[in-house]
C-alpha cells in the first residue's frame, strides 16, 4: 500500500516521467475492489444460510454506538488527510490519533459484543456473524497498526506538503474499512 | 543461498511464534492440549508466511521503506539474483517459469503414479488413500501450474517488454507474489507427507470438513496461492494501463498483452469466490461454524456456488494468454497481420463478461433448483460463440500465409486441433440432458485436458521455444523441439482420445478401481500416458543443455515485428537501452509502405524491412 | 484464389464426410436400459453430427495451409489481409446460428423431454448414501436392502428416485440408465428414470449404481449391483424379502 | 514549506465539506435504525436499507476516498 515510499522504485519504473501517485492510486482501488469481493462473499452466504430473517436479537445500543464511532473515525481520517496536504502536521497528528483510538474502541466493542453473545458459531447466524465481524475486525486490527506507524513516521517529519501519499493510502484504506461496516451492520443488526 | 536460509529460519520462527503462543492460550485459558494440528498449523502458518517473506528479502529491500526506514542497496548478481528479492520483471519471469516447469513436471511424474495403478481393474501398486493423495496432488498442482506459468512467467517477462516498459507497475509487489508461490509448493509436499487429503483439488464440503488434516494444509496453500493470483493480476492490470510507451495506443498492443489483460481481469474479479470458499472450509474446521454442516442448516451447495464461481473463470485465466500466445505465434510465423484482430480483442472480453454468468453447469447434477438447468445451459453455450472468433482469427491468418514450421509454429498449430475437440466436446458437457450422464466421467477429464493441455499447455510449449532465444540468448535445438513436439502431440491423442469412450461406457472418474469391463481402454491410455510422457525427457533435456551452452542467438531470429524483439537477447536490465516510441501496428506484414511497429530512440529499430 | 477455395471446399467436404461416417460407426454407449438413455443418447449423437462440419473445417484449412502454404524461413511475406471485411460478421451470424441451434435442440427439447418422462411416477424408491455403502427402501413393501446386495427393480415402470445422504456428499449414477444426481445430506433430490429391457449387474457393469460424487477413501468400491427384471420376478422377489424381513 | 505553504482557506473549506458529509452520514445511519425499529422485517426494509447503504457509500466514496481522482488526478475532492 505505501509502495511509493520505498525508493528502490524512483530508480526502476519511469519514475520522474510520470508520477506514480496515479499508478498507485489505481492499485489500491483494484484492492479495495477485490477485497469487497471477499466481504461480499460472506455477506452473501450469510443470506444464504439464514435468510433475511435476524434470529437472535442483539444488542442495539452496542451496534449503533459502535458504528456511529467508525464512521466518526472516518470523519477524523479525512481531516487528518486533509491537514497534512496542506502542511498542518500537528492538527494531522491530533486527528490520527483519535482515529486510531477510535477504531481500537471498535475493536473492543465488537469484541465485547463477542463475549456477550448468547449464540455459538455452530449456529447458522453465528456463523455468519463470527466469520463476518471477525473478518472485519482483522481488518480494522490491521488498519489501526497501520495508522499507529504512519502516526510516528509523522512525528519524525516524514510527510512533507507534496509527499503524503502514505498518509492518503492509509486513510483510503481506514474509509475502505468503513464502507465496509456501512454494509455489515445493516446486514447483521438491523435486516 | 543466504536470503533462502535467512527466509527458511524465520519462516520457522514465525510458525513457532503463531503456533506457540496459540498453544499457550489453549493450555493457559481454556485448559486444552497445546498442540491441535488444524489449528496450530492455520495459526503459525500466516507467522511463517511473514517470516518467510521477510526473510527472502522483503523486509531488507521493500518492508523498511514502508517504515521511513533506509532500504538496503541492491547488489546481487548472477544466478545468486533468482534465489533473491528481486525486482526485476525478467528475473521474476523466469522464477515463475522455472519453478512451474519443475512443479508440472513433479506433479507428471505422479500422475505416471495414478495411470500405472489403472492400468489394470483391482489395486496394485497404490493403496486407495495412496491414490486418492496422488490424484488429489495432481491436480491441484496442475491447477496451479495452469493458472500461474503463463501469466505468472511469460506474461511477466513478455508483456513490459512488449509496452515498451522498463519494468511492472508495482516491482516489489511482483516479487512479494512470486515469492509467496514456495510456501505454496512446501505446504502441499508437507501435506502429502502427512498422509495427503482426499478431496481432490475441489475439495468440496462436508468431506474437506470432516477429512484428515491434510486438508488444512491444502486450503492454506490455496489461499495463499488466490492471493498469488490476485495481487499478479492487479498488477498487470495497472501496468498495462498505465506504462505503455509512447504511441501505443489499445488498438495497437500486441494480441498477447490484451490475452494477458483478459485473464488478469479475470483472476481479479473472481478469485476470491474461492478465497472464500476455502476460507468457509477452514472456518467450519478448526472454528466450529457451520457453513456447510447439514445439522445445523449449513449447505453443501453453498460451497459450490461459491467454489465455481472462481473456477469456472479460472479456466480462462488458463486458456485466454494461451489463445494469445499461439495467435502471436501464427501471425509471425505465417508473416501475415492477425486476421480480424479487434474482433479478436471483442471475444477476448466477450469471454471475460461471459465467464461470470456460467458457473452453475458444473451443478447441473448437485440437486440445485431446477429452474437453473436452462438458463445456464443458454449462457453456457453461449461462450461458443466468442471462442469461433479466435478460431476465426487463426485460421484467417494462416490462410494464404507463408508457413515457417519451426518448433513454436507447430505447437501453435497443433492447439487449433486440440482446441476443436475441446470446445466441441465441452458442448455436450454444456447440454444437461447428455451432461446428465457425462458429468463425472472421464468424458469429462478428457475434455477438459484437450482443453487445458491441448489449448494451454501446448501453447506453453510453442511460447517456451518461440522465447527461449531472447530469454536465454542462446538457440534451443531444433531436431530435439520437433521430436518433443511430435510425441507429445502424437501421445497425447493416443490418451485422451480413448478416455472419451470410456467415460462415455460407464467409467466414472476419481476412481482407484473400476469394473474389470473397461479394462482393455485402461491399459492403452496407461501405455500411451508413458510415451506421452517419455517426450517431456525430450524436452527437459533440450532446455537444460540448450541454456548452458546452445549457440548464441541473434537479437530476433524470428524477425517478428512485435517490441521485445527489438531489444537484445537477453534485454539489458532496463529493457530498452532508448525509451521506445510506437509508431506502428504490430503484425502489419506483407505491406511494404506499412510504418515500423516502434522505434527506439533516435535509431531505426532493426527488423524494419518486415 | 478462387482455386484455393474450390479445393479447400473440396477438403471440406471430404473430411465432413469421413468424420460423419466415424461419428455415425462409433458405439460407445453402455446398455440402454431406460427410455431415458434413447434422450440422451440422440442428444449427444446430435452434438456429434453438429459438430463434425466444424471439426472438418479446422482440419481441412489446417491440412490446406500446411500443403499449400509452407515457406522456409522469415523472408518472404504473406498477403496483407487484415480481416476488416465482411467474414468476421458471417462467420459470427453462422456460429451464432449454430450454437441458438443447439441450445434449442438438442439441449432445450432434451430436457422438456427428460421433464415430460418425470411425470407421475409408478412407484417411489428411497435411497441413501453413507460412506461407503448405499441403502435402498422400498417405501411401500417395507422392505431395505443394502451393501452389496443388488438393487432389484420392476421393467417397464416409471420409479422415481427421492435420494438423500446421511454424511456427505456421493452421486447416484447407473450408467444403463443415464441419469445423475447427487445425494446431498441434510436435502432430498429425485430422479426419474423408465426402466426399459432388462439387465443384470452380474453379466454387464452398466448395471451398477454407482457412487459419482468423490467421497474419499472406498469412493471407487462404492457400487450396489442392480438388476431389471419383468414386474412378475419383481413382485416374487419382493415377496421373498418380505417374508425374510418378519422371520427377523 | 510546512508552515508557509499553508493554505488556510483551502484547508478551512476541505475541512468544511467532512463536516457536512458526516452530518448526512449521521442522519443516514439514524434514519436506517429508525425505519428497522418501526419496519421490523421484510422486503421492503431490506430495500431500504440497501438504498441507506448505498448512498452512505457513494458519499464516502465521493468526498473521503476521492473516487473521481482515479480518471481526473489533479481535480476532484
Amino acid at each position: 500500500m505505501a509502495v511509493a515510499s520505498a525508493p528502490a522504485h524512483a530508480e526502476h519504473g519511469h519514475g520522474s516521467t510520470h508520477s506514480r501517485i496515479p499508478i498507485n492510486r489505481m492499485g489500491i482501488w483494484l484492492f479495495f475492489f477485490s477485497d469487497a469481493l471477499l466481504f461480499a462473499m460472506l455477506a452473501a452466504s450469510r443470506f444464504y444460510l439464514t435468510g433475511t430473517e435476524r434470529p437472535h436479537e442483539l444488542n442495539q445500543a452496542l451496534g449503533l454506538g459502535i458504528t456511529s464511532v467508525l464512521l466518526l473515525s472516518s470523519l477524523t481520517a479525512y481531516r487528518a488527510e486533509t491537514a497534512f496536504e496542506h502542511g498542518n502536521v500537528a492538527h494531522g497528528r491530533a486527528m490520527l490519533l483519535a482515529t486510531i483510538l477510535m477504531g481500537a474502541a471498535f475493536a473492543i466493542g465488537v469484541g465485547f459484543e463477542w463475549s456477550i453473545a448468547h449464540w455459538v458459531p455452530s449456529d447458522p447466524f453465528g456463523t455468519a456473524f463470527f466469520s463476518m465481524t471477525g473478518m472485519h475486525a482483522l481488518h480494522v486490527v490491521s488498519g489501526v497498526l497501520f495508522l499507529i506507524v504512519v502516526y510516528v513516521r509523522a512525528g519524525k517529519g516524514h510527510f512533507p506538503v507534496g509527499n503524503t501519499w502514505a498518509v492518503t493510502s492509509m486513510v483510503m484504506y481506514w474509509h475502505f474499512v468503513d464502507v465496509v461496516w456501512v454494509f455489515f451492520y445493516p446486514t447483521l443488526y438491523l435486516v | 543461498m543466504r536470503p533462502l536460509i535467512n527466509a527458511l529460519v524465520l519462516g520457522i520462527a514465525g510458525f513457532a511464534f503463531g503456533a506457540g503462543a496459540t498453544g499457550l492460550f489453549r493450555v493457559a485459558v481454556l485448559g486444552r492440549e497445546w498442540w491441535s494440528t488444524d489449528l496450530s498449523w492455520s495459526m503459525g502458518y500466516p507467522f511463517a508466511l511473514i517470516g518467510w517473506v521477510m526473510g527472502i528479502g522483503g523486509w531488507k529491500y521493500w518492508g523498511r521503506g514502508w517504515f521511513g526506514l533506509p532500504v538496503a542497496p541492491y547488489e546481487t548478481t548472477g544466478w545468486r539474483r533468482y534465489l533473491d528479492w528481486n525486482i526485476d520483471h525478467k528475473v521474476i519471469g523466469i522464477q515463475y517459469i522455472v519453478t512451474f516447469v519443475v512443479i508440472f513436471l513433479l506433479s507428471g511424474l505422479t500422475v505416471l503414479l495414478v495411470r500405472l495403478e489403472l492400468m489394470r481393474a483391482g489395486m496394485q501398486i497404490l493403496t486407495e488413500d495412496q491414490y486418492n493423495a496422488a490424484m488429489s496432488f495432481h491436480g491441484i498442482t496442475m491447477v496451479a501450474v495452469a493458472v500461474a506459468i503463463l501469466l505468472g512467467g511469460f506474461g511477466n517477462y513478455v508483456v513490459p517488454l512488449m509496452l515498451g516498459a522498463r519494468d511492472m507497475a508495482f516491482p516489489n509487489l511482483n516479487s512479494l507474489s512470486y515469492w509467496l508461490t514456495p510456501p505454496v509448493a512446501v505446504l502441499l509436499l508437507i501435506a502429502v507427507a502427512m498422509g495427503g487429503w482426499d478431496s481432490g483439488w475441489t475439495a468440496y464440503p462436508p468431506l474437506s470438513v470432516v477429512n484428515k488434516s491434510g486438508q488444512t494444509l491444502f486450503n492454506l496453500a490455496v489461499f495463499t496461492f488466490g492471493l498469488v493470483s490476485i495481487l499478479g493480476g492487479i498488477n498487470f492490470i495497472v501496468t498495462i494501463a498505465y506504462e505503455r510507451a509512447a504511441g501505443l495506443t489499445w488498438g495497437r498492443l500486441p494480441i498477447f498483452v490484451w490475452g494477458a489483460l483478459s485473464a488478469s481481469l479475470i483472476s481479479f474479479f473472481f478469485t476470491q469466490g474461492f478465497a472464500a470458499a476455502l476460507l468457509m472450509v477452514l472456518f467450519d474446521r478448526v472454528l466450529d461454524t457451520s457453513f456447510f454442516d447439514f445439522k445445523n442448516e449449513g449447505s453443501a451447495l453453498l460451497y459450490e456456488h461459491v467454489f465455481w464461481f472462481y473456477s469456472h473463470p479460472a479456466v480462462y485465466v488458463m486458456v485466454l494468454p494461451g489463445f494469445a500466445i499461439i495467435l502471436e505465434i501464427l501471425a509471425h510465423f505465417s508473416r501475415k497481420p492477425l486476421f480480424a484482430y479487434r474482433w479478436v480483442v471483442g471475444a477476448f472480453l466477450g469471454i471475460v463478461a461471459l465467464s461470470g454468468v456460467v458457473w452453475a453447469h458444473h451443478m447441473f447434477t448437485s440437486g440445485m433448483a431446477d429452474y437453473l438447468h436452462a438458463p445456464f445451459l443458454v449462457l453456457t453455450e453461449m461462450i461458443s460463440i466468442p471462442t469461433g472468433i479466435i478460431f476465426l482469427a487463426g485460421l484467417g491468418t494462416i490462410w494464404a500465409g507463408k508457413l515457417w514450421l519451426r518448433t513454436p509454429m507447430l505447437f501453435a498449430l497443433s492447439v487449433l486441433f486440440n482446441f476443436t475437440i475441446g470446445g466441441i466436446t465441452g458442448i455436450f458437457l454444456a447440454d444437461v440432458p447428455t451432461d446428465l450422464h457425462l458429468h463425472d466421467t472421464y468424458f469429462v477429464v478428457a475434455h477438459f485436458h484437450y482443453t487445458i493441455v491441448g489449448g494451454e499447455i501446448f501453447a506453453l510449449m510453442a511460447a517456451v521455444y518461440y522465447w527461449f532465444p531472447k530469454i536465454t540468448g542462446r538457440m534451443y535445438n531444433e531436431t530435439l523441439g520437433k521430436l518433443h513436439f511430435w510425441i507429445m502431440f502424437i501421445g497425447f491423442q493416443l490418451v485422451f482420445i480413448p478416455m472419451f469412450e470410456v467415460g462415455v461406457q460407464g467409467m466414472n472418474r476419481r476412481v482407484a478401481d473400476y469394473p474389470a469391463e473397461y479394462n482393455g481402454l485402461n491399459t492403452w491410455i496407461t501405455l500411451a500416458a508413458l510415451f506421452l510422457g517419455s517426450s517431456f525427457v525430450f524436452f527437459a533435456w533440450n532446455m537444460a543443455m540448450s541454456w548452458v551452452r546452445g549457440p548464441i542467438a541473434e537479437a530476433n531470429p524470428w524477425h517478428a515485428r512485435t517490441l521485445e524483439w527489438q531489444t537484445s537477447s537477453p534485454p539489458p536490465i532496463h529493457n530498452f537501452d532508448e525509451d521506445p516510441v510506437i509508431t506502428g501496428n504490430p503484425y502489419d506484414y506483407g505491406q511494404p509502405r506499412a510504418a515500423a511497429h516502434a522505434r527506439l530512440g533516435a535509431a531505426p529499430a532493426a527488423g524494419d524491412s518486415a | 484464389m478462387q482455386r484455393h477455395y474450390t479445393t479447400l471446399f473440396v477438403i471440406w467436404a471430404i473430411v465432413t464426410v469421413l468424420t460423419l461416417g466415424a461419428m455415425w460407426a462409433w458405439q460407445p454407449f453402455p446398455t440402454h436400459g431406460a427410455l431415458e438413455a434413447a434422450v440422451t443418447d440422440d442428444a449427444f449423437r446430435a452434438l456429434l453430427y453438429l459438430g463434425s462440419p466444424v471439426f472438418g473445417l479446422v482440419i481441412a484449412v489446417l491440412f490446406y495451409a500446411l500443403w499449400k502454404f509452407r515457406a522456409t524461413g522469415p523472408d518472404e511475406d504473406g498477403a496483407y489481409i487484415e480481416g476488416k471485411g465482411a467474414l468476421p460478421r458471417v462467420w459470427l451470424g453462422v456460429s451464432a446460428a449454430l450454437c441458438a441451434l443447439m441450445i434449442v435442440w438438442p439441449g432445450l427439447t432434451g430436457l422438456a423431454e427428460l421433464r415430460h418422462l418425470a411425470e407421475n411416477p409408478d412407484m417411489v424408491v428411497k435411497v441413501s448414501a453413507a460412506r461407503w455403502s448405499w441403502t435402498v427402501e422400498y417405501p411401500e413393501a417395507g422392505v431395505k436392502i443394502t451393501g452389496k446386495e443388488p438393487m432389484v427393480l420392476p421393467d417397464d415402470t416409471r420409479i422415481r428416485f427421492d435420494i438423500t445422504a446421511v454424511d456427505i456428499l456421493h452421486a447416484f449414477w447407473v450408467p444403463a440408465f443415464r441419469l445423475k444426481v447427487d445425494a446431498v445430506p441434510g436435502m432430498t433430490t429425485s430422479v426419474t428414470v423408465n426402466a426399459h429391457g432388462e439387465g443384470d449387474a452380474e453379466t454387464d457393469a452398466a448395471y451398477r449404481l454407482q457412487c459419482t460424487e468423490l467421497c474419499g477413501l472406498q469412493h471407487a468400491n462404492m457400487a450396489m449391483p442392480v438388476r431389471v427384471v419383468s414386474e412378475d420376478e419383481f413382485k416374487t422377489w419382493l415377496r421373498e424379502k418380505q417374508a425374510k424381513a418378519a422371520v427377523r | 514549506m510546512a508552515a508557509t505553504g499553508h493554505n488556510a482557506a483551502a484547508e478551512a473549506k476541505a475541512q468544511g465539506t467532512g463536516l457536512k458529509v458526516i452530518a448526512i452520514l449521521a442522519v443516514l445511519t439514524l434514519v436506517e435504525y429508525a425505519i428497522a425499529v418501526t419496519i421490523g422485517k421484510g422486503p421492503m426494509l431490506v430495500t431500504l436499507l440497501t438504498v441507506a447503504a448505498l448512498a452512505k457509500t457513494w458519499l464516502i466514496l465521493q468526498y473521503f476516498m476521492h473516487l473521481p481522482k482515479l480518471w481526473n488526478p489533479d481535480g476532484g475532492h
